[in-house]
């Protein structure tokens, strides 16, 4: 069990930020969406909590910076669903692609 | 860090931020304790003299020198207070406008819209005066998660709703870009603070991970640029513009915008300026053909696309879009010039753009409809109304006498002052400037030489109609006289402490 | 230092107020008043005129101010890009500047036919005076190219608002192929800036001419006065070019036409002269050839369509077309002859299509239409007119004793001093102008008088004053062009020096 | 590297604890599964419904409270990750971490006060 | 032993020793329900004046539990069709792991004690989380009216609680300086933090009985309303694994009330020749007799009350702890 390199990581969260972008570009429903984006903000925070430990400069800072990104991230997640939940109301769906009245 | 350190430390520097803080959270409980039935239209007069406290707070601070708290995660220097008085001058303007904006069935949010546009003001002010990364994304992310709920704001509309997911997320993945990139700028030097990671960048170790280091930047840059709509993230400003409620509408096109531009500058002349790229030279200058192709990109994308919009509210997102590009301009050829032609074309763009707003909202207020056909013939209607839009979008497509043009003229010197010139570059921008005559001409087509079925006056509103003469006042003052505000640029503002770390005083 | 020439560049601003605390109903009033404030520059003009030392080379009447300037440096002492303001007038600008006062006066009296929004249209109208004037008068290329702008927008409006039935069409293409000329300027003007780091006229020249900065290599150069050239082509018109000219003469009201026709594709030249021959001489003379053979091309294509036209001012646009060739051809030629022909040409196309637009206009209020067919034997009810008509026709062929015989005679002497062989084929033009001319003029004049111009009346008393006057400078420049070739000395030595070195 | 092996270790107990935590369903379902009759029935397989016939589907919409409350519990519990390292961090950062922390739980208080006077803690 | 344990270099044996111990502790978690059902039985009837279970396995019914779970081992075990299988299989699994895992922080005595965490409390919080996604999924699994609505309000209720609960204890990490479990326990060599915070405590214990979903805050299991809550369609085993769970919990969440407020295996003053572990255990027997004597004396809350106790009542007073707290702090640890 020796300690695992830095680039496992770093493959790891390129990863998870890949499947984040691709689910948030490519699926329809929102909620969904939502939830790639929080995936891709996990993969930053997998990133600065790695960087932290074997970076440059070990050190704390990295792991403070991860503590505002899941307070952005939480903030985010729930401005977007307050926003989902507004848009359901009067849409009646959660599916993106029919999120086009102002196309027509 | 004791109670000593903590009143030895030069809060007063703050004191524009605490201003606006105070404001917001003032007016979130007036609101909260306030009956529901009572009106919230004076919170807006209360949030209006928020913004004037700090107003005069920053104009008291222009003598001030450098400083900065927390080791520069705050700072206090000449760069952000440029800023921040385009900040705070353009909220002020857009309250106005809010002021004056019928939300009809969602009366009762206003009282929210208020403060949540002080807390957006808040977030865009820490951008434009912040050198740390961690700082600014609370920054980036305090104006985006109060600009989405301002785009929902009417929340009974599907318009808006849907603008305000749209915004969600397109801002989300931007942001999660944007962080991404920072991430590895972080890991690269292990270091947050912007200056340390200039300092850092500028050391031979970095060369062994350059090309992880060019990643960082344009990850970073493409995600930085969803604030700014510019390619190739601008998908999102012609939805989010047209559904939101139209002083939102204004607030993203010209304040975010300009403290989007902020952290741009911020950002990447700090923590690049002294990287190695790939082989050789510098990195902003081994990236600067792929910068022109975006700015090149949002130019030709915002002017094209909006030849054929006839939502006035898209077709200012698309306007916007391309002016986007245009300020990118100077950020790419990063020319002696650099500062005072962005600062300056943002000052214009504020007034422009605000004004022209305005005008938007009392016209489409007048006429109940968004189609560019509500102008027409409000020559007949208001004649100095239409005056007043003629001359916003005269400065918008660059003609001169008006501020657009002198801001223009400089985005120019600075395409075109570098060895080797932006020719092809500046020639984009011309054509597009050129192309841009066709949709911005159309609108003064439609104020003057049609004939709209509504032939009563417009009943004006006197918060817009102030916003509109002044601004009006301000494009052709700043067009004809653009040396006052270079002038005042240069005496107030030393941009020499933008590179310097600032002790703590 | 007297501040006489700033005055005359913004004495139209005095109008401009004027106008706009009138009450917007009084027709009369605000017509009146649209006049008087043409007139004061017409006056302030003559007086510039006047101080004027004719025989003192170099720009006079000079004013210069600081404007706004660019740091380079933020230490502070290092250098700066400092935009100035710089107005002042040599020989060729100063007679400009009065052919632009003397044409807005009467086109201000042709505006008698407006009918609606008097106020609007005086001020836009006296806004366009603006443009010119300051377009004339200013010495920096910063000023000059706000000035050039300036006049695209009330152009833009006088178009769109009172023109003919067309007129939307029309303004949007004169904006669009003006802001492509414009923009392409701007480009110009910038990277000359950035590159010598002054805008003045005569440093520029100094700079340019001194071949010393590697910087300014021939490349540079050449593709500087290649945009030049295009950006005043569009203005000008030069052929390809020239299609937005056509819809505006035909679809702007008649008194804009005049200024158009008489001044602002005046500007091109003035530009193409000032800019174009003056910075870069000698890459314009390795351009000669092929600067003369689209004036040729110009002048044949204007004259060959004129023929075929059955509207009036279709014949005149393409007539403008084709004298606008006559310039090109003068300017190719960079000699004194074919330069001085050249800028004699300037002025007196200026004046004769000023006169015949004048000319239609009131036709056009009589008749309601501009087709030849409408107008056939106009001399029996209006005699008065068709002479002058006659005359303008006759001068605008090139009749000797008028200013147009002056200004075709020596723009082809020059060429055929230089390239006999064009010169020759563009000759084939003249003949073919007199064939036009002499077709629309005398189908309006004679021919089977029709019934329903038996009720017209003649020119009126205000409709006299242009059209005599018009004439009158006409014929005079035609007998003694020495009173015009005197003034224009100095400007034409400087430019051969450069030309020479 | 002693404290690299505590560290280690911790989370070996922590993998062997979820191993078990898992073993123990796992093998006790699978020995229910040798022990126990099975004798499906049509009724078995319905759905209860306190004995009448199920009726409508009932994967059905909640109300919209209970994602107030996910959101509400989202935000307190994400600051609480800013309370905790305050907290263990106390006793170097004195006096003015108390002030700092007491700006950012009257900023938390109103919040609470916001949703409070929104009505957003009101149940049904 | 275990610390020598802990410090040297990890490996296979290691692994296979801590399966071991652990599955030794399960065992002994095993027993513990087995008993803690019975006794709360017993409690409970002694309390309503009856006898409880008596008859199997001799005099007090000592084998009553061991019956029950056989009994629940030979039921036949149904699967509704409409209902999402492989969710429903998972559901059981995913509330009782967490449950177990949660143990491997907790310190018994100084010597008896799994991992050494230095983030202790907060490996206890975050893992106890997961079991409300068990008991979601089981809810929603099941495609059942009774279900869904249970499973959605233990959520709403767990989550609730979950937050006064969490900052609750941030006195006690004021006091302590450190997450880790054995530097608490540690820290209250002189006096328990119960009487340092004592309003911490009592929101932690109110939460943690809520947390449980013990009565008075019993709503997701209200017979009367929703049959059996979240496990109206689960039967046999898979049934008896919630309930193994929810006594789990008990155990674990006694055992933490123990080492946060009550100082652990510390000694009361004078009586410091009794082993660590047996304080352990009478703190320990205490909280949990505390909880069924709760559950014996207090009725059910409705559901409105329950909600908004936990954001109008717990969670200021929690928010209020920190302060007091700190300002103890100051005054009495400095």
């Amino acid at each position: 069990m020796s300690s695992i390199p830095l680039s496992v990581y770093l493959v790891l969260a390129l990863i998870l930020f890949c499947i984040g972008l691709f689910g948030a570009l490519t699926k329809r429903n929102a909620v969904i969406v939502l939830i790639s984006i929080e995936l891709m903000l996990n993969a930053v925070n997998i990133n600065l909590v790695a960087f932290a430990k074997y970076g440059a400069k070990p050190g704390l800072t990295g792991q403070i910076f991860s503590l505002f990104t899941i307070t952005v991230a939480a903030a985010e997640a729930a401005v977007g669903l307050a926003i989902l939940m507004a848009l359901y109301r009067n849409r009646k769906t959660v599916n993106v692609d029919e999120m086009d009245i102002m196309k027509r | 860090m004791d109670l000593h350190t903590l009143t030895s430390m030069n809060w007063g520097i703050m004191a524009p931020e605490f201003a606006i803080l105070g404001t917001a959270i003032i007016l979130s409980l007036l609101d909260l304790f306030m009956p529901r039935t009572q009106s919230r239209r004076p919170l807006g007069i209360l949030a209006i003299a928020g913004i004037a406290a700090a107003f005069i707070f920053l104009y008291l601070q222009f003598g001030h020198e450098g400083a900065s708290l927390f080791h520069d995660m705050y700072r206090l220097d000449s760069f952000s207070k440029a800023f921040k008085l385009i900040l705070l001058l353009g909220t002020g303007l857009i309250l106005i406008l809010a002021y004056d904006y019928r939300m009809n069935e969602e009366e009762e949010y206003r009282g929210e819209f208020y403060y949540l546009l002080l807390t957006a003001l808040l977030g865009a002010m820490f951008m434009a005066s912040s050198g740390d990364m961690i700082t600014l994304f609370i920054g980036l992310e305090l104006l985006s998660l109060s600009s989405y709920v301002m785009a929902g704001m009417r929340k009974r509309k599907l318009e808006s709703n849907e603008a305000a997911f749209k915004y969600v997320v397109t801002g989300g993945i931007s942001t999660a870009i944007t962080m991404f990139g920072m991430s590895y700028v972080f890991g690269l030097t292990g270091e947050t603070n912007l200056y340390a990671v200039g300092a850092a960048l500028r050391d031979t170790s970095i060369l062994q991970n350059q090309f992880l280091l060019v990643f960082a930047f344009f990850i970073t840059f493409a995600g930085l640029t969803f604030k700014i709509a510019s390619a190739p993230f601008h998908m999102w400003a012609p939805d989010v513009y047209q559904g939101s409620p139209l002083p939102v509408t204004a607030f993203l096109s010209v304040v975010s915008k300009t403290a989007g531009f902020a952290i741009i500058l911020r950002f990447f002349l700090l923590c690049f300026s002294s990287a190695p790229g790939i082989k050789g030279d510098p990195l902003l200058l081994q990236v600067q053909p792929y910068l022109a192709v975006l700015a090149g990109a949002t130019m030709i994308a915002g002017n094209v696309i909006a030849l054929r919009q006839r939502n006035i509210k898209r077709l200012f997102a698309y306007s916007s879009v391309a002016q986007a590009g245009y300020i990118l301009v100077p950020f790419v050829s990063v020319s002696a010039l650099l500062f005072e032609t962005t600062w300056f074309y943002l000052l214009a763009y504020l007034f422009m753009n605000i004004g022209a707003f305005a005008v938007i909202q009392e016209v489409t207020a007048a006429s109940g409809t968004n189609d560019i056909s509500g102008f027409a013939g409000l020559y007949k209607r208001s004649p100095w109304l239409a005056v007043a839009m003629t001359i916003f979008i005269l400065s918008l497509a660059g003609i001169p006498a008006t501020a657009g043009f002198a801001g223009k003229f400089g985005i120019f010197m600075n395409a075109l002052g570098t060895n080797p010139g932006h020719y092809i570059l500046a020639g984009i921008l011309m054509a597009g400037t050129v192309v841009s005559y066709f949709y911005y001409f159309n609108i003064i087509g439609q104020m003057f030489f049609r004939s709209g079925q509504e032939e009563r006056a417009i009943q004006h509103k006197k918060g817009l109609l102030f916003v509109t003469a002044l601004c009006a006042a301000a494009t052709v003052f700043f067009g004809i006289f653009p040396g006052t505000a270079l002038h005042f640029f240069y005496n107030e503002f030393h941009l020499t402490d933008f590179f310097q770390t600032l002790g703590q005083k | 230092m007297s501040h006489l020439l700033s005055i005359l560049l913004f004495s139209p601003l005095a109008g401009i107020a004027a106008l706009s605390v009138m009450p917007s109903k009084n027709e009369k009033a605000l017509k009146l008043a649209g006049l008087l404030g043409t007139l004061l520059p017409l006056l302030l003009s003559i007086i510039a005129a006047v101080t004027f030392d004719r025989s003192a080379s170099g720009i006079q009447l000079a004013e210069q101010g600081n404007w706004l300037s660019y740091k380079m440096d933020q230490a502070g002492a290092g250098s700066s890009f400092a935009i100035d303001y710089e107005v002042g007038v040599n020989g060729l600008s100063l007679v400009l500047l009065l052919l632009t006062a003397v044409i807005s006066v009467l086109a201000a009296l042709g505006s008698w036919t407006i009918k609606k929004d008097w106020k609007s249209y005086f001020i836009f109208f006296l806004i366009l005076e603006l443009g010119m004037l300051g377009v004339f008068a200013s010495q920096n290329l910063f000023l000059f190219f706000i000035f050039f702008e300036l006049t695209l927008i009330p152009m833009f409006f006088l178009i769109g608002r009172w023109g003919f039935a067309d007129r939307e069409k029309a303004a949007y293409s004169f904006l669009i192929y003006n802001g492509i000329g414009s923009a392409i300027l701007l480009i110009v003007f910038v990277a000359l800036f950035m590159r010598t780091g002054t805008l003045n006229y005569g440093e520029l020249a100094k700079i340019l001419g001194g071949h010393t900065d590697p910087a300014l290599g021939g490349t540079f150069r050449i593709s500087l006065l290649i945009a030049l050239f295009v950006a005043f082509g569009i203005k000008l018109p030069i052929v390809p070019l020239h299609t937005w000219m056509l819809r505006v003469h035909v679809q702007a009201p008649p008194s804009v036409v005049m200024i158009h026709s008489g001044i602002l594709l005046k500007i091109g030249a003035y530009g193409l002269f000032t800019f174009g021959i003056g910075f870069f001489p000698s890459e314009f003379k390795r351009m000669a050839v092929w600067i003369a053979v689209l004036g040729v091309i110009n002048l044949l294509y204007g004259a060959f369509l004129a023929i075929v036209q059955t509207d009036l001012k279709k014949v005149l646009a393409y007539s403008s077309v084709s004298h606008m060739g006559i310039v090109l051809i003068g300017f190719s030629a960079l000699n004194e002859a074919g330069v001085k022909g050249a800028v004699f040409q300037l002025i007196s196309h200026g004046l004769i299509s000023a006169l015949l637009f004048f000319l239609i206009g009131v036709l056009y209020e009589r008749t309601g239409s501009s087709d030849l067919k409408d107008y056939s034997g106009l001399a029996g009810a209006m005699p008065v007119t068709a002479g002058i008509l006659l005359a303008g026709g006759l001068a605008s062929l090139g009749l000797p004793g008028m200013s147009g015989f002056i200004s075709e005679f020596l723009a082809f002497l020059g060429l055929f001093k230089v390239m006999p062989v064009i010169a020759a084929v563009g000759a084939l033009g003249i003949v073919l102008t007199a064939v036009y001319i002499l077709r629309a003029v005398l189908s309006v004049t004679f021919g089977p008088p029709k019934d329903a111009h038996s009720g017209f009346y003649d020119l009126t008393l205000r409709e006299r004053v242009p059209a005599f006057v018009l004439l009158a400078l006409v014929l005079f420049i035609g007998i003694y062009p020495g009173m015009l070739s005197e003034s224009l000395r100095t400007v034409l030595d400087t430019i051969l020096l450069g030309l020479r070195g | 590297m002693d404290l690299t092996h505590v560290y280690q270790n911790n989370y070996l107990v922590v993998t062997v604890f979820l191993a078990l935590g898992i073993l123990l369903p796992v093998g006790a379902l699978t020995a229910g599964r040798l022990l126990r009759p099975y004798k499906p029935t049509k009724e078995k397989a319905t759905t209860y419904e306190s004995g009448i016939e199920p009726f409508h589907q009932s994967w059905i919409q909640f109300n919209v409270r209970y994602y107030l409350f996910a959101l509400m519990f989202v935000i307190f519990d994400v600051e609480t990750v800013f309370l905790y390292p305050w907290a263990v961090a106390y006793d170097h950062l004195g006096a003015f971490a108390l002030i700092e922390m007491g700006i950012f739980i009257v900023m938390l208080a109103l919040g609470l006060l916001y949703a409070w006077k929104k009505k957003v803690l009101k149940w049904i | 032993m275990i610390n020598h344990l802990l410090s040297s270099p990890p490996g296979w044996i290691h692994a296979a020793v801590f399966f071991g111990l652990g599955a030794c502790l399960l065992v002994i978690v095993l027993g513990f329900v087995t008993y803690a059902i019975l006794a709360e039985r017993k409690v409970l009837g002694f309390m309503q004046l009856r006898p409880g279970p008596n008859r199997v396995g001799g005099r007090f019914g000592l084998l009553q539990t061991v019956a029950d779970v056989l009994k629940l081992l030979l039921k036949e075990d149904t699967i509704p069709k409409l209902a999402d299988k492989p969710l429903f299989i998972l559901a059981p699994v995913l509330a009782f792991a967490p449950a177990f895992m949660v143990l491997a922080a907790i310190p018994f005595s100084d010597h008896l004690k799994f991992s050494d965490l230095s983030i202790g409390l907060l490996y206890y919080i975050a893992i106890s989380g997961i079991t409300t996604v068990g008991i979601l999924m089981a809810g929603w699994a099941s495609n059942n009216k009774y279900s869904l609505l249970g499973g959605m309000r233990s959520a709403a209720q767990m989550i609730s609680y979950e937050i006064p609960l969490v900052i609750s204890v941030i006195g006690v990490i004021l006091f302590s300086g450190s997450l880790n479990l054995t530097d608490i326990v540690e820290g209250q060599e002189k006096v328990a933090y119960i009487f340092l915070s004592p309003l911490g405590f009592i929101v932690f214990l109110i939460s943690s009985i809520a947390e449980l979903n013990r009565t008075p805050f019993d709503l997701p299991e209200a017979e009367s309303e929703l049959v059996a809550g979240y496990h109206v369609e689960y039967s046999g085993f898979r049934w008896a694994f919630f309930m193994l769970t929810e006594y789990v919990y008990l155990f674990a969440m006694a055992s933490l009330t123990t080492v946060l407020f009550l100082g652990g295996w510390k000694p009361i003053p004078f009586f410091g020749f009794i082993p660590g572990i047996i304080w352990f255990a009478l703190k320990f027997s205490l909280i949990v007799f505390f909880m069924i004597w709760v559950r014996g004396t207090m009725p059910r809350l409705r559901a409105d009350q329950l909600m908004e106790f936990a954001w109008k009542v717990l969670l200021p007073v929690a928010l209020l702890n920190i302060f007091v707290s700190a300002v103890v702090k100051e005054i009495f640890l400095r």
